[in-house]
């Protein structure tokens, strides 16, 4: 992954997120409070500004630029752990580029920080769901050496089947968890988006070759 | 969705731009998003800022003023604050003294609130944060986020904020703010949904006949579905559900407050508190204080909540305090 | 119809005994419908009572109290108080000084106030009658039972009730209380209709996308349906139909009243009165004074009415002296 | 008319107020606030009770009794309307019994009494509209010798033509004025009631054979 391409993944998820708002906050209403779309709208529309406007010195920064953009701009629940995900990983991306490898541990750091931040487990039903096994896949394949399109590729895959998994559990954290039992049967939000983020990258790095 | 509204992106800046141009005492900063007094910060006294999403006013922005909040930040509909208002919020309200934080229990307020607080504390300003968690429709347990913040926040910015004029430290001012919402306890009925501008219809469907029992402020489901009855049975379950978590201990009187979630008439809420007086007084507690009105709101939701907080002598007296907001204002 | 309601029977009567255990400060005879302070009334001070139907909360029973009004007798929904009922509060209201009645121009109101007058006239009551027409959405002919009395009669029971513990003399109270009617004009919108217990649907069904216009408060239908649009739009119409009908004269600045019609968020009128404030900008018009919020409600209508009220600096002194009602307070 | 058929008619006006109730608020719904059925109910309810309880020594007693009943129960626009004709007419009917001639001029004093406080002409779209015509066929048939009974049924015939053609009128008087143009189309809830009445004392009379 190179500067370029960090570029090119936010940009694509501020395009897929603005495509998918309506369905995005459709699934926060049925269990939450109907906002994430917008809220990641938001987000990511101002980050793809921001990075498109900076001059980074590694990919990194591109990725720290983009989760601070989140945090200040998004407010809610996913705001505060996206972003702090993005800044947490990009710091461990100093060079102007990265190997599969290095990317699999910055987004495990990622991973990390949303743990602590919110105490999900896996099963909670939240993007961990999500998360969990889309760095999985993708420590798995770049272990095997694989490039990062493959990679992404199958953590894209790995993060679908979670988001789509989280749909007959009950929530145990953030809003859907109020719910109790009612909060099964509907696919999480932030487990959603967090599949449509790795798609994005998937995408991106086929279409860099 | 049939609103008086320009546009959902600039619904609120315009209604804040009204709030401003509505309260030339207050000062509003349209850009951060932060409503101030217009004289600024209280010179020796503890601050008190609190925030949340939008959609709940008068809640937090019509408390703002003397008596009440130094400063609020709301966030987008239904939205916690990020950070970067949070921060500014609190440095206007900082005179040195310190600066108390009221915070709903919602994983983003608490998180944006806590990234902000660990900001502040790095500029050197001393921040004390109460988490308000009054709703007993939640259950409070490790599988859950913990109770909702709701009513019991007006208790909560009143009684603190009195607190503060009264002169009390930081860790005082706190701690009396964190006794009322030991104290407090919520429960919420919907009739309707609220509709935000974003979403642009309401945020469940409910049938004619039904109610949504134990709902939050956010247009959440709530705990069960139910069918409307008459006001006299939803009453007390709403009032079993509260006692029943935390009955009035000795030597207390309680404060109780039925709040209108945005789309009821005044009428009903009487009505309803009509009701609670008389349940609370077959079991013999005794209301030392009374609010009927539209204090924490879900946009246009038909409903509402009650809240009951054990109040001994002191915080009666801090609530019978002077205050002058645009929500809530007496003895001055 | 959803409301927390025991019975449509019951209704009024449920209501009033909620309010009456909220205000210990207050007396309400359930048996026959009148509010009054619980301390009598004030030696010496010329007495101000208000009534008309009930479900305009809170408006007037709300409105009892220090520097407003003396008694209120409220109605059966949206129907006018009867004879009796109003004897009963102008003899609760008298000190020996009169009453001046503040009556919303509705046929029946009229019937029946002035019938009371008659009695109370009988009695040996002195008593002055203030009509209040400020809704510039009726046409005010021979052909019209003339304009409805709408938001102006919270400013005419304020000031006029200001005037009162001023000292002023029947005749006088009364002659401000006119000064403000005739200065004032409303004009109001309506998103839904309202739902009264008795009919148990909304008073006219409104499309999706469409608005009622020059709405009284009644749940009747106002003059047009038009499509919705931007609120900006609305609100400018709003306020021209206005200052067509009455510009303020030289030395005059308004009062500005944004009133909720009770289904309508607060976030809401603030945007509307954004509004309001930005195009009296435009024209050069100076807002002195303004309240925003829920006053003369029509249920759980969800709409607003806009009252402009060109005041100079007397009425502004009035309006500016303290009041303390369960639905107005400040500077006491 | 004896104090009996006077008490009979109250009580049959009360029965038809109440079955017709939701009707005449729907009617007052279109063009109004709704409550003129309920308004009725009321007041009519609470007279046939105040008269079933009175010791009547004339039959204007109890037409007085029924009219500051409705005053002091009824209030809106059609308490001190119908209760202040109803006192105009019962004081006019000093005797125990009257006949059609006295009866014709007591309900003229009535019609007087509505006007009076009112204001209405005939076509303003009122209950004058059924109650003018009404008083106008009654007299007429009075003054041609006929019976109680048969006057009745002709001020009935009347009434319902008038509050039938009240239908097109725009209102200039009441709420209804306040919609202008749109009072087009809906009979006025006032005449309706007004029928209602007319046609509770013919079917009244006609009983009493
Ligand atoms: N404690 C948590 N840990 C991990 N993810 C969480 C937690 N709480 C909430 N989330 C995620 O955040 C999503 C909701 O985000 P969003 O709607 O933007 O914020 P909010 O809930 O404040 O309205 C949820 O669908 C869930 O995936
Ligand atoms: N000025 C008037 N003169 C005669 N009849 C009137 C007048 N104003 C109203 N009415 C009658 O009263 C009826 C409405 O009565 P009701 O609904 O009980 O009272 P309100 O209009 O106060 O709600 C109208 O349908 C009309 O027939
Ligand atoms: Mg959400
Ligand atoms: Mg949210
Ligand atoms: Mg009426
Ligand atoms: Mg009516």
């Amino acid at each position: 992954m190179d500067i370029e391409l960090a570029r090119a993944w936010v940009r694509a998820v501020a395009v897929a997120v603005e495509k998918d708002r309506e369905l995005l906050s459709d699934l926060d209403a049925a269990i939450g409070d109907g906002d994430h779309g917008g809220n990641l709208n938001r987000g990511f529309a101002a980050a793809a500004e921001a990075v498109a406007a900076l001059q980074p010195g590694s990919v990194g920064e591109v990725l720290v630029k983009t989760g601070t953009t989140l945090v200040s701009k998004v407010g809610g629940a996913s705001g505060p752990l996206y972003g702090s995900a993005l800044r947490a990983a990009g710091k461990r991306l100093t060079g102007e580029s990265a190997d599969p490898g290095e990317v699999a541990a910055a987004l495990a750091a990622g991973l990390e920080e949303v743990r602590r931040l919110g105490g999900a487990q896996p099963g909670d039903k939240t993007m961990v769901d999500a998360y969990a096994p889309a760095v999985e896949a993708f420590t798995e394949a770049a272990g095997r050496g694989a490039a990062l399109a493959e990679a992404a590729q199958a953590a894209a895959t790995a993060a679908e089947d979670g988001a789509r998994a989280t749909e007959p559990l009950q929530a145990r954290k953030g809003r859907a968890s109020y719910l109790g039992e009612r909060s099964k049967g509907h696919e999480d939000p932030g487990a959603v988006s967090t599949a449509m983020i790795f798609r994005a990258l998937a995408d991106t790095a086929a279409a860099a070759g | 969705m049939k609103k008086f509204l320009n546009s959902a992106d600039t619904y609120l800046t315009d209604a804040l731009a009204g709030f401003a141009a509505a309260h030339p005492d207050l000062a509003v900063d349209l850009e951060n998003r932060v409503v101030t007094r217009a004289r600024g910060a209280v010179p020796g006294k503890v601050g008190l800022v609190s925030g949340g999403g939008s959609g709940h006013e008068p809640l937090h922005t019509g408390f703002v003023g003397e008596g009440m909040l130094d400063a609020a930040c709301p966030g987008e509909v239904f939205t916690s604050p990020v950070p970067d208002q949070v921060v500014a919020a609190v440095r206007a309200a900082d005179s040195g003294a310190g600066v108390v934080l009221v915070v709903k229990n919602y994983t983003g307020d608490v998180m944006n609130f806590d990234l902000a607080a660990e900001l502040a504390g790095d500029e050197g300003v001393r921040v004390e944060t109460v988490l308000v968690d009054d709703d007993v429709a939640v259950q409070d347990s490790t599988f859950t986020a913990g109770r909702r913040g709701t009513g019991a926040t007006l208790l909560v910015e009143k009684i603190a904020g009195a607190a503060a004029v009264r002169g009390d430290s930081l860790e005082a001012v706190a701690e009396i703010g964190r006794r009322v919402n030991a104290a407090s306890r919520s429960f919420a009925v919907a009739l309707t949904a609220g509709t935000t501008p974003e979403a642009g219809r309401p945020g469940f469907d409910l049938p004619a006949d039904e109610i949504e029992v134990g709902v939050g402020i956010h247009g959440e489901p709530g705990r069960r579905r139910e069918k409307l009855r008459p006001a006299r049975e939803i009453v007390a379950d709403m009032v079993e559900a509260i006692l029943e978590d935390r009955a009035p201990g000795a030597g207390e009187e309680v404060i109780a407050l039925v709040n209108g979630l945005g789309g009821t008439p005044l009428s009903e809420l009487y009505l309803v508190y009509g009701e609670v007086a008389r349940l609370l007084g077959e079991r013999g507690v005794r209301i030392s204080r009374s609010l009927v009105g539209d204090y924490v709101t879900s946009l246009d939701m038909a409903g509402c909540s009650v809240t009951l907080c054990g109040a001994d002598a002191e915080l009666v007296e801090l609530w019978d305090a002077p205050v002058s907001t645009p929500g809530l204002r007496w003895g001055m």
